[in-house]
Parts: structure tokens; C-alpha cells; sequence
């Protein structure tokens, strides 16, 4: 028994961690808001060579085969430097939605075009959580016809979109006709959500059925907590940090018993989070029974003590907090996005209660 | 207790209601500031001739005269926001610096600007904050140097909204750099046409600059432009800084948005089922109820102390911090509701309202710090309202 | 409009401040909580002395005939000292049953009774409110039987009891055969409840049906929120004095930020409570068609404050609010069973939402 | 990560659960402090033989003698706790003082007391805060004057559990008052039979008597019964003192509640309807079961971290602020949840268990109050695990 990273996960979440820190900080993050796609671009193409797209895509397609643990490390990270790049969807819940039954025809033909970064996945499963009006998608005669919205990784002109509908995952190439793909302009500017309308688009059946579309989601809910925890975490040094620096009445503000209480209450509602996190991530490769209500824990939780620590933290940075100077709201924001997508903290509430078998 | 109204004012609601209705059709609409229009300008004279602006102020300086009635205040508030017509203009001219030159202003400064104040002819904003002095406002270090018949200033104020757009900035300076940090303060009046004033926007979280940050460079200001004494500035200000607070956290917005929360619950669906069906969200929405109720009320026991000019004391410290929080809670839960819909900040044909929830409740995080930090008010609550004891002075290390 | 207590108003709720401060103090309170019984009928004693029964009841039948205001005022001064008797099921409940329809035969008979103090009325609409396991009247050949459970105000032989069934509110003589009333042991010493089983007993009906039941339990939730008020006044009053008096780190430990701010907090969750007991009072008698609304948020949002100031002051208190040498629990403990009585927070807050449509 | 234990785990765990099978019929119960009886003198010496009490404590004093290996101690744990069989005898002599005399006693010490603590022989409690001392523990004032071969200790010590039924105190007392707070106390081991000992019980909120008061008239101590040397007291209960607070806020308490509140919903009816059906408690169930789980799974974290010997930092200094606060919501939601039958705090039909819940719930806050406040953790975590500075010194007022 070892609750713990191993080496191999330590060296691995600190070389993204060190190649973040040279490329990422709020000057660019600034500049991507103002709609500098080249840095999409260029983002992409360090995280490609780094072979993070291939982080959970087995060996014989070419990526390194690791587990939904390794891609919570690098989601943490990515949330703590809040970078603008695809990875839930598109590294982590397609592949999952693909390789869910061992050795299909969709998983050989582009899990290796995901792993080499060649192409990117979008994956559009809001409406599978749960639908607001005028979205859903249905089929007819094997096409498929609707809107989805606020699906994940769309921005970089995606190849394939996996999606479902009548209870199966399918997967659209969008050489097809009959895709129109727009982003939605929300809070966070860091990670672009797209609206995808079909028009009577040729699809393809991913197997699994229900089972397969609960796990994407349950990772896609995972990884979210692991962006949230990053994201948090940042925040929370930074206030230190700032708590540090800043002066009034003559002292450093961190010295104020009020600041330092902030501080202190948010790190103790957030670390055990961190552990929380562990646990759901580990489930999902290794102890399937708890696989479903881990992930609901995972994200509902880190959805609620994100909250409270992207408003805290933003009061300890005072007026300056509240300005564009510091750019600290590119956080709040981004954890204000990942707390609603794939299911708000009440919904997903709700799903954990019915999986113990509460709530008939 | 006695929660009708008199005769007599039973008959003015109804004369502020039929004046609505005849002249809703001059009125424009709340704006973000800008200059008046002329409309807004022939408008706002209406409204002073009624007496439905500038109420209490003497006619001598311009104003409607009449006695103060806090009741009749708050018929005339409440139609006006029943017709969602504002109230006349309000900017921090005539919020804050009318209340101060009507008491600390000389007959002079009084005729010179009240009048042209409350009538929309100059508009004014307000240069306290520093970036250095925020909670510590006193610590300001906006230098005014006597030079011959002027001050020359030279520093840098933040969190002056309206800067752009404003003729005239009421302002705080040092005066006195060797006096005990309160007592080294200015209360001045600066044309901001001066030359060596800068005024530049300061984006916020919101996406938006709200507010500007206004640089002084040499700025000669006439002694004669100053309020009060030279060094009692901070006294000067204080009494209109408390009725600044006393305006943030106003329950009557909190009021509003519980309603537009009902509606959208109604309204909106998830999963084919009313939101408002939801036990969950209803459990929440009571508890939210209940707060918006308790200040509104608390309000009411505020307005009939003010009427009977009683101090109202705890009722009074607490409104800023609880409203604040309260209203930021609100939109918080808006956002909720509307889910993945609830971050759409932006055109979308998905769009359910999000962007106005999304922009007050990343701005009234920043009213939660702005104005006296939710700390400055649970200090503030302690000892002014509890008799808890000021923070002890700290022994101050050397200076590494 | 005057939303501000009345000058009589201020002076009822000063003199029985002055009388309770003169009659109760903390020893009184032990000795009561250890079976003294005589300090029962010494307090009530006076309390029928001040004439405090008869508050609510028409002059006519020997009351002074006032508002559920003035009650109210009265219940906060008990809950400021935890007073030891009968008050909210005896002079409040009882008597607006009992009047809820004008010059009935009951009221006749019964109201001077209890105006003049000669006889305490128990009210028992716990089953009303929501049924627990093995409770519950019923009615046979006009005769009742069954148990109520948490009857308020039965510990001084109570001459009669008031309760409902078959959405009738009845009247029972204890006189009459069939009627065992014995105390349950609650947390809060300071105001006995008990439980009453009725084997087959004469009723009379009280008129007013359903509506009459709800405008009894709408000021029984009035006053108990009251009662919490009076209770957290004193608790956080208390713990401001202590603080400015326990001294560690040489400093009294109400200069430390941390303690300051949690006062400042109880007392900002409290002040506007005060405001929204006295609408919801003042509606009872004034706005009919808000008191039920008004009723279960008073209930409701006193109760989640109260539990709150109790745990906080306690707190402050420090290891001396933990034991029994400053007796603060007593209030805690009564704030925690008026917490319950009548309907629990999410209990009332649900009556909340139905009375206004929403949750059909 | 791996959560799978070892194969010679697995076959350790099963010989646990073979003896506690076998042996089960020789336990008592847990109880709270009272002298151990003859039956648990002898089942807590069968405990030491196997190595499940006193496990890693050496031979020669009287315990088992293995090295140290958290994850076969976690195992003993979880197995004993399964089967609601006490963990052999707990005491704070067991838990505080032999930690301490194995660390710093002398090796005469070390022989008189280990033996005869961990077999149940003689029993101690412990004298650390006072009235006047409780945060600011350092500053205690209970004197030990030096007089020939004894100190003569005169003070009073509050907080101290199982007094009356002990055989000893390791006690901290004030050697040198003209040293600086920390530097004049010292660490003495009193024989409770001394003359001059009173012991007081201390009745709490709960109603009973967890605590009691200790007094000191003229007591004398031989000064061969100081641990470590005279003036560093403070150091040596220093040690152990993290250890007490590590233990409080136990994760698998925690556990234990939740499930037993779950059972609760799924048994009890309001107005017929099962609690577990009730959406609004369903969802504030899911909220605790986050907690619980979160907690459970950090202290998963610090076992691994103690296995390996590194500093889990962060991770351990926040148990204690939020086990408590986590157990005493627990007890709340669980009273909430039996509604008015919650409040019964004795003999009655209606009685559903809620004695019990309402003990822990008053219980947990007196928990959160002892052993370092929530604003003490709150200070040590700021201070120690964020790096923020301490409080600076106040200057201070001249005396009245």
C-alpha cells in the first residue's frame, strides 16, 4: 500500500510543471484573450512534443499508456499555469471513449493520429449529463441531426467529434458534410468550449453503449477536479505571496491575523482535496466499483472549495484582485468554468446519491 | 411598529405616480456614466422643480428646498424604481461633494458649484484611493506643495470611476508630509482640464475598466479650491465617506434580483424539468429568501431611525458587508441554475442571461473588497459596534 | 410607517427585562436543571403576577389584548435569561387557538382561565407538523386516543391541552379520564416538554379548522424564533464581555483579529434577524396574507443563525464555554431544541417554498 | 500510488482477525476512564505478548519489541475497530508520557515507569493547562520552589481526565519564574497520593464530568521525578504534545458516523417518508460523505508519509481543524435529521439514539476548543505551513 506519487509520477508532473513555466505566464495568457491564435498554435505544438496527447493511449498506437493519475498530474498543472491548449477532451475522455472496448476499429484508426497530435478530438457529452433547452442531438436513418453545446477541445479545427446519442457513443469525422462548429464565448478565455451543430452527418458507433459513455464522462469529471485543484492551489500561493509584498498600516497585510485565517482556512479546505483527488483518479484504472461516485466526489467537491477559494484568494489581493493588473481572474474564471461543465456541483451531487442507491 | 403609511403620504405616492406616468416618456435610461444629455439635462431640471432631486437642498445653491423627509425620500425611490426610471442623475458629485460643501464649504464654494452640480452642469468624481493606501487610506501620499498662491500636486489616485468624463475631481492631498498620517490632509477641489493631469481606464476582472487611475504631474492647484482647513482633509471626508457606505449592499437591488431568480427558475429547464421543481435549488433559494427579507426589513427599522434621527447603530455597520456578500451570493446561484449556460459571457444564441449575472458577481466581489474591505467591516462592527478594542500597535522591527 | 418598536412596546419588553434580571440568574438555572421544582412555581408566580399570561388575550376576558409583537418581545427576554416557564404553548399558542374565532363557547370558558394564571393550557401540535414513528391521535366515537409527542408548556399540570386531529383543533380537560402526561428528557433544562397519551378521552372541538391549526403553529414559530433571538443576543453580549476580560498572551484575547472578527460576524448574522422577527410578529396580526411566509422564515433562518452564534460564542468562551462554571450552555442547548420544535430549517423552509407555489 | 497491500500484509491481517476471533470472548468494552479490572489487566498482557498493544516499545521495559511499521499498526487498527474491540488499554501515560521517558527519561525512569504504565499498573494523568493558561499554555503558573531533595508545588491544572482514578501525573509546573515564559517550567512526574492533592471533578456542558480540576497545597515532589532537564520542560512536552493533537479529528471516527447516520436515514420516517428519500438531506449527506472520504483518504496520505519517514506538512497540520469541525457537523446533521426527537438527552420510548449524538455533537466542540484551538490551528497553519509571520509583538499598554 502506497498513497503516494510514485518517482515516475513526480518526475513526470514536474517536467510539465517546468516546461509550463517557460512557455506560459500572463502576458500570453493575456494575449490569447485578445484572440492571439498563434498561441494555440504554438502551445500545442510543445505539449505535442512533449507526447502528452499519447499519455493514456497504449503503446501499440504510440503514446505511453499511463493512467487517468498521470493525466490528473498534468490537468493540476495545466490549471495551475492555466493554459490554453486542448487536453480534457481531446487527451483524455476520447481516448477513454475509444479504448473502452480493447482493440476496435475506431480506437486503431485514431487513437495513433491522437497520440502523434496529428489530429485533435472534440468531445461533445453535455447533453449525455443533462439537457437545457433547444440542444440534443437525434438520429435518423444512421445520421445524426442537432446541437450540442459547450462541447470540450473544439478549437483547433477538430478531425473527429465523439458524441452521443440513443445511449451509444458515436464518432463524426468532420470531413463530413453537415458539421458547424462555433465557440461559445464565456468567463474563460483560457479554454475555449465550442457549439456543434450537425446537420445530418454521417456517424460511426464507438462500442460500449452506456457503460462506455458513463466512464468518459466519470474522467472528464476527474480531470476537471485536477484543473480546479491546480488552478486553486495557485491561487492560494499567490494570495500568500501577495500577503507577503503588500503593505498597509505598516505592516505586511500577511501579518494581519484576518489574512493569515483566510489563508489558513482555504489551504485546509483545499488540501485534503488533493488526496480526494488521488483516490478518483487511481479508481478509474484500478477499483472499478468506486470508479462512478469517486468522480462525482471529485468533482462536486473541488467545485465547492474552488469556489470559495477563487473568492477568498481574490480578497486577499484587495482592489488589486479585482483589477485586470495582476490577471488573477483568469483563474477565478477558469475554476468558475470547470465548476459548471459536465454537471454543476447540485447535479453531480444528485448522481453520487443515486449510485449508492439513494434516490430511487 | 405601524406599517402604514399617513394620509399624507398615501396622497404624495400618488402624486409621484401620476407625475411618472404624464412625463416617463422625457426620462431616459440608467447608463453607465457618461456626459447628461441634453435630454437628460432638461430631465433632471423637471426632476429638481418637482422636488424630486436635489430635494433638501436650498434653493439658494439650486436645489428643491423642502424639508427632509425620509419617507417621501423613499416613495420617490421606490416609484422611480417601480418604473425602472432613475432617480435623477447620481454621480459622486452629487452624492458626496454637495452633502460636504453644504456643511463644510464656504459661502463661496457653496455658490460656486452645488448648483451647477446637482443640475448636471459639472460633473465631478472623487480621488481618495491610492494604489499604496487602500484599507490604509490614511497613509495616501499625494503630495500638495504650497508654491505662492497655489498647491503644486504631484501622485497618483485609483478607483476613480467616471475620471474621463468629469469636469472637476474632489480630491485628497498631503499637505502636511510631517504631521501623524490623519492630520497632513487636504480636502481640495481640482479642475481636471488642469495641465499635467492623466487619465487612464483601469480594466477590472469584469472585462471592463469601471474605474481609471489618475496621475498628477505638477498639477497647480488655486489655495482658494481647498474645503475645510488645510490638514483636516480626513475630516472633511469622513462624514461623507459613511454615507458612501451606507450605499453599498442596497437590499432594494437584492430585492430585484431574488425576483429575477424566481422568474428564471420558472422559466428555465433542465433535462425537461423546471428548475424550479428542483428540492434542492428551492432548499437554497428559501435560505436566500430569508436573508433578502431580513435586510430588507432591516432597512425599513434604517429608515424609520434615520426619520426620527436615532442612531441606528448595529443595524446601520452591518449593511455594507452583509449586502454585499448577499448580492454576490445571489448571482452566484443565478449561475448555478443556468449551468453550463451560466458562464456565457459574450454573444450566443445560448444565451439565458448569464453575462449580466456573470458581471455582477465578479463586480460585487470587488464592492466586497472596495469601499472598506469585508475586514475594515468586521473591524469596524467589533469596535464601533461591539466596544472591542483596536488592534494593538505592533512594535515595529528595524528596517532591514 | 414606523418600523421601530412602539414606546409602550419598549416599555413592556424593559419591565419584564428588569423583573426577569431581578428573579433569575444562574444558580436559579442549575438548581432548576437539577429538579428544583419549586423555582417553577415561584417564576410563574410572578410571571402571573406581571400579568404576562393574559398579554394576547382580549380585555374582555381578562387580558390586556395585545399583538403577537408584544409576545414576541416578551419570548426574546425569556430566551435572553432561559426562563423556566410556561410561556409560548400557554400564553401565545393556547390563546390564539382558543380566539381564532371570535365568542366561542371555549373561549369563554377558557381564556379568563389563563389570562388570570389560574390554569396553564399545554398545546401539542407536534404530530401537525410532520408524524415520527409511533405517534399520532386519532378519533373514535368523538373520543381521542393516541400520542403526542413534544406538547409545549405541560409541565406544570396543565389544566387543558390543545392538539388537532382530522384537521380539527381539539380541546381536552385534563380533568377528564384517559390523559398521562409525563416529561421527555431533552438538552434543554429550561423548558420541559412532554409527551401525552391519550387513552380514549373527551374532546370538544375548537372552531376554525385547518387555518386555525396553521395560525397556531405560525406563532408558535414566531415566538420560538424569538426566543433564539433573546437566546443569541445574550450568548454573543456574554462573549464580548468575556473576551475583554480573559486575558492570554498578556493581551485580553477580545484585541486578537481572530476573535474580534468572529464577533463581528455572529453579530452581522443577527442584527437583521431582529428586523425580520418583527415584520414576521407584526404580520401575524397585521398582514394576513404574509404570516404563514413570514412565519417559517422567522423559524427557519433564527434557527441556522442561532446554531451558529451558539457554536461561535462557545468558541470564544474558549475550554470555560465547554464546561458548566459559566452555564452559557443553557443556552445553547435551547437555542438547539428550539431549533427542532415546530418544524426543523429544511422542514419549514419546504412549507416556505409550497406556501408560495413553487414544489407542488 | 498502490493500494494494494503486500503479501506479507495480507497474511498479517489474517493473523490478526485469527486471534481476535479466537480471543474476542476476553475483551471488554471500551469505557471511559476507570481502573482496569482484573479481566483487562490480563487481556491487555495478552495484547503485548501477540505485539498488538505496546508493539514497538522495547523488550526491556516491558512491551513487544518490533520495529516500527505503520501499515501492520494501521492494520491491528482497522481489525480491532472492525470488531469493536478496544485497541488494548488507551491512556495518555500510553500514549503521551512513555513516548516521552523512552525519548528523554532517564534510564532509571525509563525502568520504573514503562513496564508498569503499558501492563496497566499504574495509570497516569496528565497536568498541562490551567485556568489562566489555556491557548497561551506557556504561560502556567503552577510553581515548583526548590527546597532541599524536593520541589514544593503549590498551583492549580484543569483539563485533566482520569484524575481521579490515576496513579501518577506528568505534570508541567514554573521552576524558575524569573526565567522567560518558556524557559522556566519544568517537567516533574507526581505521585497523585501526596499530600496536598485534591482532586475536583469538572462538569461540562454534556452533563458529565469528562475533566477535573486538580489543586496543589505544599505538595512536595522529589526532585529525582523531573524528565529532562530542570527549565526545559517545555521541550520535553513538546514532543508529545504534536503527538495528542495529531489524534484528534480521527478520520475513521468520521467513517464510523457516516454510516451510522446512513443507517439512521434509511430506518427512520418523517411523515412516512424515509429520510434517505428526502432530496434536500440527500444532498447534504453527499456533502459530509465528500469530507468524510476526503479525510479518510488524507490520512491515507500521512500514513504513507510516516512509512516512509517524510514530512506530509500541510496534509497533517490541518486533521485536527478539520476532523473536529467534520465530526461535530456530523453529530449536527444527524440531530437535524431526527428533527424534534433529536433534543432527547435521556430515558423516554421516543428515545432513537439521539443521547449519543448529542453528547458528540457538544462533545466535538469542546474538541475543537481543546487541544489548540481552531485559532491556534489556524495561526500554526498559516505560520508553519504557509510561511506567514507570527503576530508581532503589541506594544503594550502601561499598567491601569
Amino acid at each position: 500500500m502506497e498513497f503516494a506519487l510514485s518517482e515516475e509520477q513526480e518526475i513526470l508532473s514536474d517536467s510539465v510543471k517546468k516546461m509550463l513555466s517557460e512557455n506560459i505566464d500572463i502576458d500570453l495568457l493575456r494575449n490569447h484573450s485578445k484572440g492571439d491564435e498563434g498561441i494555440r498554435e504554438n502551445i500545442r505544438e510543445i505539449v505535442v512534443e512533449m507526447g502528452l496527447p499519447g499519455i493514456l493511449i497504449s503503446e501499440e498506437y504510440g503514446g505511453s499508456g499511463l493512467g487517468i493519475l498521470e493525466a490528473s498530474l498534468i490537468a493540476e498543472e495545466f490549471g495551475r499555469y492555466a493554459v490554453p491548449t486542448p487536453w480534457i477532451g481531446n487527451s483524455v475522455m476520447a481516448p477513454t471513449a475509444l479504448a473502452f472496448k480493447k482493440g476496435n476499429n475506431l480506437a486503431e484508426k485514431w487513437l495513433p493520429l491522437i497520440a502523434s497530435g496529428e489530429i485533435t478530438a472534440c468531445v461533445a457529452l453535455t447533453e449525455a449529463v443533462g439537457k437545457r433547452s433547444n440542444t440534443g442531438l437525434e438520429l435518423n436513418n444512421s445520421k445524426v441531426s442537432g446541437t450540442s453545446i459547450f462541447a470540450i477541445d473544439g478549437e483547433l479545427n477538430p478531425r473527429i467529434i465523439i458524441t452521443a446519442v440513443d445511449q451509444e457513443l458515436i464518432l463524426i469525422d468532420t470531413e463530413n458534410t453537415g458539421v458547424t462548429i462555433c465557440e461559445i464565448p464565456t468567463i474563460d478565455s483560457t479554454r475555449p468550449v465550442v457549439e456543434i451543430i450537425f446537420d445530418s452527418v454521417d456517424i460511426e458507433i464507438i462500442p460500449g453503449g452506456e457503460k462506455a459513455i458513463q466512464k468518459t464522462i466519470n474522467v472528464g469529471r476527474v480531470l476537471l477536479a485536477a484543473d480546479i485543484l491546480g488552478a486553486s492551489s495557485n491561487m492560494i500561493e499567490k494570495a500568500v505571496e501577495y500577503s507577503l509584498e503588500r503593505k498597509q498600516f505598516n505592516r505586511v497585510i500577511g501579518s494581519f491575523q484576518a489574512v493569515k485565517h483566510m489563508c489558513a482556512e482555504m489551504a485546509a479546505d483545499l488540501e485534503p482535496c488533493r488526496s480526494l483527488l488521488w483516490y478518483a483518479a487511481y479508481a478509474q484504472d484500478n477499483i472499478d466499483e468506486e470508479a462512478d461516485l469517486l468522480s462525482c466526489h471529485a468533482k462536486a467537491h473541488l467545485s465547492e472549495i474552488g469556489q470559495d477559494v477563487a473568492r477568498v484568494s481574490t480578497q486577499v489581493f484587495g482592489g488589486m484582485g479585482f483589477t485586470d493588473l495582476l490577471g488573477m481572474h483568469y483563474w477565478f474564471k477558469r475554476i468558475g468554468l470547470s465548476r459548471q461543465i459536465l454537471g454543476g456541483p447540485e447535479k453531480v451531487r444528485q448522481e453520487a446519491a443515486k449510485i449508492q442507491g439513494f434516490l430511487s | 411598529m405601524d406599517l402604514n403609511a399617513g394620509p399624507e403620504y398615501v396622497s404624495f405616492r400618488k402624486e409621484v405616480t401620476n407625475f411618472l406616468s404624464e412625463n416617463i416618456h422625457m426620462a431616459g435610461k440608467a447608463r453607465t456614466p457618461v456626459r447628461p444629455s441634453k435630454q437628460e439635462l432638461e430631465w433632471q431640471k423637471k426632476l429638481i422643480d418637482k422636488g424630486y432631486a436635489a430635494r433638501t437642498i436650498p434653493q439658494e445653491y439650486g436645489g428643491f428646498g423642502a424639508d427632509s423627509d425620509v419617507l417621501k425620500s423613499r416613495i420617490i425611490a421606490e416609484e422611480f424604481s417601480q418604473s425602472s426610471i432613475p432617480l435623477g442623475m447620481a454621480n459622486q458629485g452629487i452624492s458626496m461633494l454637495v452633502p460636504t460643501l453644504l456643511e463644510l464649504g464656504t459661502d463661496e464654494q457653496k455658490k460656486s458649484w452645488i448648483s451647477k452640480t446637482i443640475s448636471g452642469e459639472v460633473i465631478w468624481c472623487q480621488g481618495y484611493s491610492e494604489p499604496g493606501s487602500g484599507s490604509d487610506l490614511a497613509s495616501l501620499q499625494t503630495k500638495a506643495v504650497d508654491d505662492g498662491d497655489d498647491f503644486v500636486v504631484n501622485g497618483q489616485k485609483i478607483w476613480t470611476s467616471g475620471a474621463q468624463m468629469s469636469d472637476m475631481m474632489f480630491c485628497l492631498v498631503r499637505t502636511e508630509p510631517d504631521a501623524p498620517k490623519h492630520k497632513g490632509i487636504s480636502y481640495l477641489l481640482i479642475d481636471m482640464k488642469t495641465p499635467g493631469i492623466e487619465v487612464r481606464p483601469l480594466m477590472t476582472m469584469t472585462g471592463h475598466a469601471e474605474f481609471n487611475e489618475v496621475f498628477f504631474t505638477d498639477v497647480r492647484v488655486p489655495k482658494s479650491q481647498i474645503v475645510g482647513k488645510r490638514g483636516e482633509g480626513w475630516y472633511v471626508a469622513n462624514a461623507t465617506l459613511t454615507h458612501e457606505r451606507g450605499m453599498l449592499g442596497d437590499p432594494n437591488q437584492s430585492a430585484t434580483r431574488l425576483k429575477e431568480i424566481i422568474d428564471l427558475m420558472q422559466e428555465e429547464t433542465f433535462n425537461g424539468e423546471k428548475l424550479i421543481d428542483n428540492p434542492v435549488y428551492l432548499d437554497r433559494l428559501m435560505k436566500l429568501q430569508a436573508r433578502v427579507l431580513s435586510m430588507s426589513f432591516n432597512s425599513l427599522r434604517l429608515l424609520t431611525a434615520s426619520h426620527k434621527k436615532s442612531d441606528a447603530k448595529m443595524a446601520k455597520l452591518i449593511v455594507k458587508l452583509n449586502g454585499c456578500q448577499l448580492n454576490h451570493d445571489l448571482a452566484g446561484f443565478a449561475i448555478d441554475l443556468l449551468g453550463e449556460l451560466g458562464t456565457i459571457y459574450g454573444k450566443s444564441n445560448h444565451d439565458h442571461g448569464s453575462g449580466k449575472w456573470q458581471w455582477k458577481f465578479m463586480f460585487d466581489l470587488g464592492l466586497i473588497i472596495g469601499g472598506g474591505t469585508a475586514q475594515i467591516q468586521k473591524n469596524i462592527i467589533s469596535e464601533s459596534g461591539l466596544g472591542m478594542p483596536r488592534e494593538p500597535k505592533p512594535i515595529l522591527e528595524g528596517k532591514k
